[in-house]
């Protein structure tokens, strides 16, 4: 092959929004089985909170949507390798991805519930010593209680027990082989009202607050400006509310 | 029963994923393992020491990861594949080495008196190996391979980490949404179809060959 | 002419013989004899390349063996059939492929030398349906359908009663007749007499016997 | 660098259970196998028809299901079997199934004279297995054995499903945490390393076996 | 006495001998001879129940033959030693299984016969590095040191020179002294003349033959 020119300079990023316009279509890439903000119905098309709110972001933009499932550990690199324009799918601010990508304007405030069964006598943050938590892999609530070290090294073997989805989790809870299950509010209250919301507890203590936010690659600098601009107006005319109570009952969209 | 062809349709849309890498795969890496059996045992000393390092590393590390390098390492270096093509050679390149060392097994319990036999014939090496010692081979590698084969009709759900969806993947998918074990239920007995239909044909295979022994 | 000059072979330091001189003739039959393990197929081996002197050189008019492979045949001590081919076929494919003779034509001659050697009736046998008897004759058919300048014998007719000894010895006149060179390994002095032009002892080196000894 | 050394102990924490997982699998499924591959092929029909099943069903549904099935399906029946005995209790069953193929494989490929051979001495069947067959398959087995093996180092990082932490999540974890692909990269280079120690121990096992043909 | 009443074999319809009677005593050789392919050895197969005759008894001192298994041993004309022991092991391990003599003691009988056969030297050979010979007297070292009540060889010195089968004879005739029961299958009729009480000749049917015939 012909000889690679090494650049002195690293090179200026360039901004893909003009690409984008020019493709006419902009790729949010998600994992599919994350229920209720990205997932499919039973037909195999995409569904869900976040997808609603894309499907509406992009037609404002002039843009159609294409949704890609990813491998949600490999999300960044993804964008980073432009398969997607877009991570969208109850993306977690935080320090560390603030790093690797652009956020947008919060959309979402999320806590880091705990749920138990309803006749656990764990009624608080303290009662966790002992117990066995449960939460899922490589999830913004495992970086929550990996923050609180404190609590963490009193669960049982010092560390929560990781599933894959939060389905498995609520199954080992039932299972009684965990005694609790550290989840984004949002999520947890899907999942509870699924199985019947009357079995479960939710404790006043939590994890901490948080917010989601779509991820933009850092050089796509206007993309992240008309996005915001996008999103703004959704919720100033109240798309953004109608989607909000469709799949929560309510309006929880800031 | 009602549920189970309401996601039925997209179901078999994920088999036909896990079909087609399961076929492209096989088909292209059972060759290809051969050929490097041969390297390995019948090639100079450096082919068959880099045949060996390469199904060290192949087998040695997770196709998982195998199949993030090809996707997600090679564009760094300016080789961009899409997801399908990326899938396929890393699937190959994994599996051809697996089948490499099931094939070289097989090529060394021909006892030597056939490979002798044929010299003394005057037939050519590759007319031995062909014709001689290939035909016994096929018969002793049949259930390793059946093994593998298996294997990878399962292996093929990896393809979740370059989005692909399959069989599997929309089980689970399912399985989420609708709060129900059924959907994993169901993917295992279309995956046992699949095998059950892959051991029959091995087994005819195997019974066409036990004409001699 | 087959010309050996000065040939040894040891095994892990063991010397099996040494000093090996020796010409065979073209329409001519040698006999060889000598004590079990004391390297007769071991030089039968180094006159057909299967294994490599330590020392000595072996000529086919006045060519060195490696130029000359297509002009030797051996029918192996243990037989060393191709298992997965019927009688005829293990006769007919060598033909086919070496001599390049029609298919058709390869299975007259096949079915003329099995009924030279009484298995007319086993030619669709494979090996481990044919007893020790049948195996032998068939592995004799195999190498004389060749044709080759000489042919080497290792114990052709070990599993041979007399009447079948004498149909074997017959086809060797036959052959001799032809102009080939043939080397016989026997442990039947009878035999070796009846046939042979001339009869060596292989102790430590090749001897000539007296024929009437 | 100093990254690498920072993440290590988690990881190395997560390889504990890979080790762990595979170990007690290797040992209890191979043995489990070869009984299973002896009553398949020496059982009366009906044990070997239900052992066919089995592995029909072993081999025919993804481990991960199995795996699921286990440790979340059986607690609906009553059954709750904590983490490490129920991924355990799948990878043993999962696994034997198939060694067990590989085994009949082997044991089928063993001449019918040695048992023939071993009878007629008046050993006992099970001293004709022990003694003659067995240490025969061991060698042929070898190779496909290997292949197996060097999957189930693998394979092992599906205990995540049930919760525990292999060095494959542990690796995941910190990639999601750190925003970065190195941890996948030192996850490649750790099974990369157990599976040479494992390659090299099973390669010194095939050389130790050579001795014979 | 070993007994056989009208005894039949055919080989998926067609008939290999029927209507064999005949009487064996302990302290006496038979030497069966027949051309090949007659059906000799599977004759000895059915009197070491390695083949199940169509029809007719064996009996054993009026026993049933199964319940006399150890009473009989077998020379096998394909020899079936077990490669993965050496010639030593071949002997001695079925010794000290069957017999429960111990080690040194199964030794020294070991290397007694191997001496009285020529093979002192070859003791520690596995099968591959011995001549056909050779193997041919470790098998029969093997099959003599077990002592059984009745002997077969198939073919015994089908690779052995006079001396050798001069050898073999006359240990057989040992074992004779000491009561054992012999029947061989030999093709050599100067032997069989020598060593045998009595000669039959198989040929549809078993045929006594007059010894100076
Ligand atoms: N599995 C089989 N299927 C069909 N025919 C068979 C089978 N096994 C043996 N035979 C036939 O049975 C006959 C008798 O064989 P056997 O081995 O007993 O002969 P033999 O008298 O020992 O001959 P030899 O002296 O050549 O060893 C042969 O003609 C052989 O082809
Ligand atoms: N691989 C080996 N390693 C060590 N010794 C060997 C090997 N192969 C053969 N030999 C020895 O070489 C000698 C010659 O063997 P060869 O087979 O040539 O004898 P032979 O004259 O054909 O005997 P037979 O009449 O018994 O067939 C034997 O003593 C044998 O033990
Ligand atoms: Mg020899
Ligand atoms: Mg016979």
């Amino acid at each position: 092959g012909a000889k690679e020119q090494t650049p002195t300079t690293p090179p200026v990023p360039k901004d893909n929004t003009a690409d984008i316009k020019a493709r006419g279509e902009i790729i949010v890439g998600l994992d599919d089985t994350f229920v209720p903000m990205g997932f499919r119905d039973a037909a195999g098309n995409f569904t869900g909170f976040d997808v609603e709110l894309a499907a509406e972001a992009a037609k404002r933009m002039g843009l159609k949507v294409k949704f890609q499932p990813i491998d949600w550990t490999l999300k960044e690199t993804e964008l980073d390798s432009k398969n997607i324009d877009l991570i969208w799918n109850g993306y977690t601010i935080t320090d560390s991805r603030k790093e690797k990508v652009n956020f947008t304007t919060p959309y979402l405030d999320n806590s880091q519930a705990i749920v138990t069964m309803a006749d656990s006598e764990i009624k608080s943050k303290a009662d966790l010593a002992g117990k066995a938590v449960a939460t899922q892999t490589a999830s913004s609530a495992y970086e929550a209680i990996s923050a609180d070290a404190e609590t963490m090294k009193g669960f049982k073997d010092g560390e929560p027990v990781l599933f894959d989805t939060y389905d498995d989790a609520f199954r080992d809870l039932e299972a009684g082989r965990v005694d609790a299950i550290v989840a984004d509010l949002i999520l947890a209250r899907y999942y509870t009202a699924q199985r019947g919301t009357e079995k479960y507890a939710f404790l006043d203590d939590n994890f901490g607050d948080e917010e989601y936010g779509i991820g933009v690659r850092k050089s796509d600098v206007s993309l992240l400006a008309e996005l915001n601009k996008a999103m703004d107006d959704m919720k100033k005319d109240g798309t953004a509310a109608a989607i909000s109570i469709k799949w929560f009952g309510e309006n929880i969209v800031k | 029963m009602e549920y189970i062809l309401l996601i039925l349709p997209y179901m078999l849309k994920g088999l036909g994923t896990t079909l087609i890498v399961f076929a492209i795969t096989a088909i292209v890496s059972i060759p290809l393992g051969f050929v490097l059996a041969l390297a390995r045992l019948r090639g100079n000393k450096a082919l068959s020491r880099a045949v060996q390092t390469y199904i060290l590393i192949m087998r040695g590390t997770p196709l998982l990861l195998q199949l993030i390098f090809i996707y997600l390492g090679l564009p760094l270096v300016g080789i961009t594949l899409d997801r399908l093509p990326a899938s396929l050679l890393a699937f190959i390149l994994n599996y051809a080495a697996y089948f490499a060392e099931i094939f070289r097994a097989g090529i060394e319990s021909i006892p030597q008196g056939q490979y002798e036999a044929g010299r003394v014939l005057g037939l050519k090496e590759h007319e031995i190996f062909l014709k001689v010692v290939l035909p016994q081979v096929v018969k002793r590698v049949i259930p390793p391979t059946a093994n593998e084969l298996m294997t990878l009709v399962k292996d093929t759900s990896l393809v979740y980490v370059v989005g692909m969806g399959d069989v599997l993947r929309a089980a689970k998918i399912a399985a989420v949404r609708d709060v129900t074990l059924i959907p994993l239920g169901l993917a295992g007995v279309l995956y046992l179809i699949v095998i059950g239909i892959l051991t029959m044909l091995l087994k005819k295979a195997e019974t066409r060959l036990s004409y001699y022994r | 002419m087959l010309k050996i000059t000065d040939l040894s072979k040891s095994f892990g330091g063991k010397q099996v013989f040494s000093g090996i001189s020796a010409e065979f003739e073209k329409g001519r039959i040698y006999s060889i004899t000598g004590p079990s393990g004391v390297g007769k197929t071991t030089l039968l081996r180094c006159l057909t390349l299967l294994e490599k002197q330590d020392s000595g050189t072996i000529t086919i008019d006045d060519m060195p063996l490696e130029e000359k492979r297509l002009s030797i045949g051996l029918v192996f001590q243990s037989f060393n059939l191709f298992p997965h081919m019927s009688a005829l076929e293990n006769i007919t494919f060598p033909l086919i492929r070496v001599k390049g003779v029609s298919k058709q034509e390869a299975e007259t001659i096949a079915r003329g030398l099995l009924e030279d050697l009484g298995l007319q009736d086993k030619a669709d046998f494979y090996e481990h349906m044919l007893s020790g008897g049948q195996r032998q004759r068939v592995a004799i058919a195999r190498a004389m359908a060749l044709a080759p300048d000489f042919l080497f014998f290792d114990e052709p007719t070990s599993a041979l009663d007399e009447d079948l000894s004498e149909s074997v010895g017959n086809v060797m006149l036959k052959l001799k007749e032809k102009g080939m060179g043939i080397i016989v390994i026997t442990h039947d002095l009878d035999f070796a007499k009846k046939i042979s032009d001339e009869v060596y002892l292989l102790r430590e080196t090749l001897i000539r016997r007296e024929l009437d000894a």
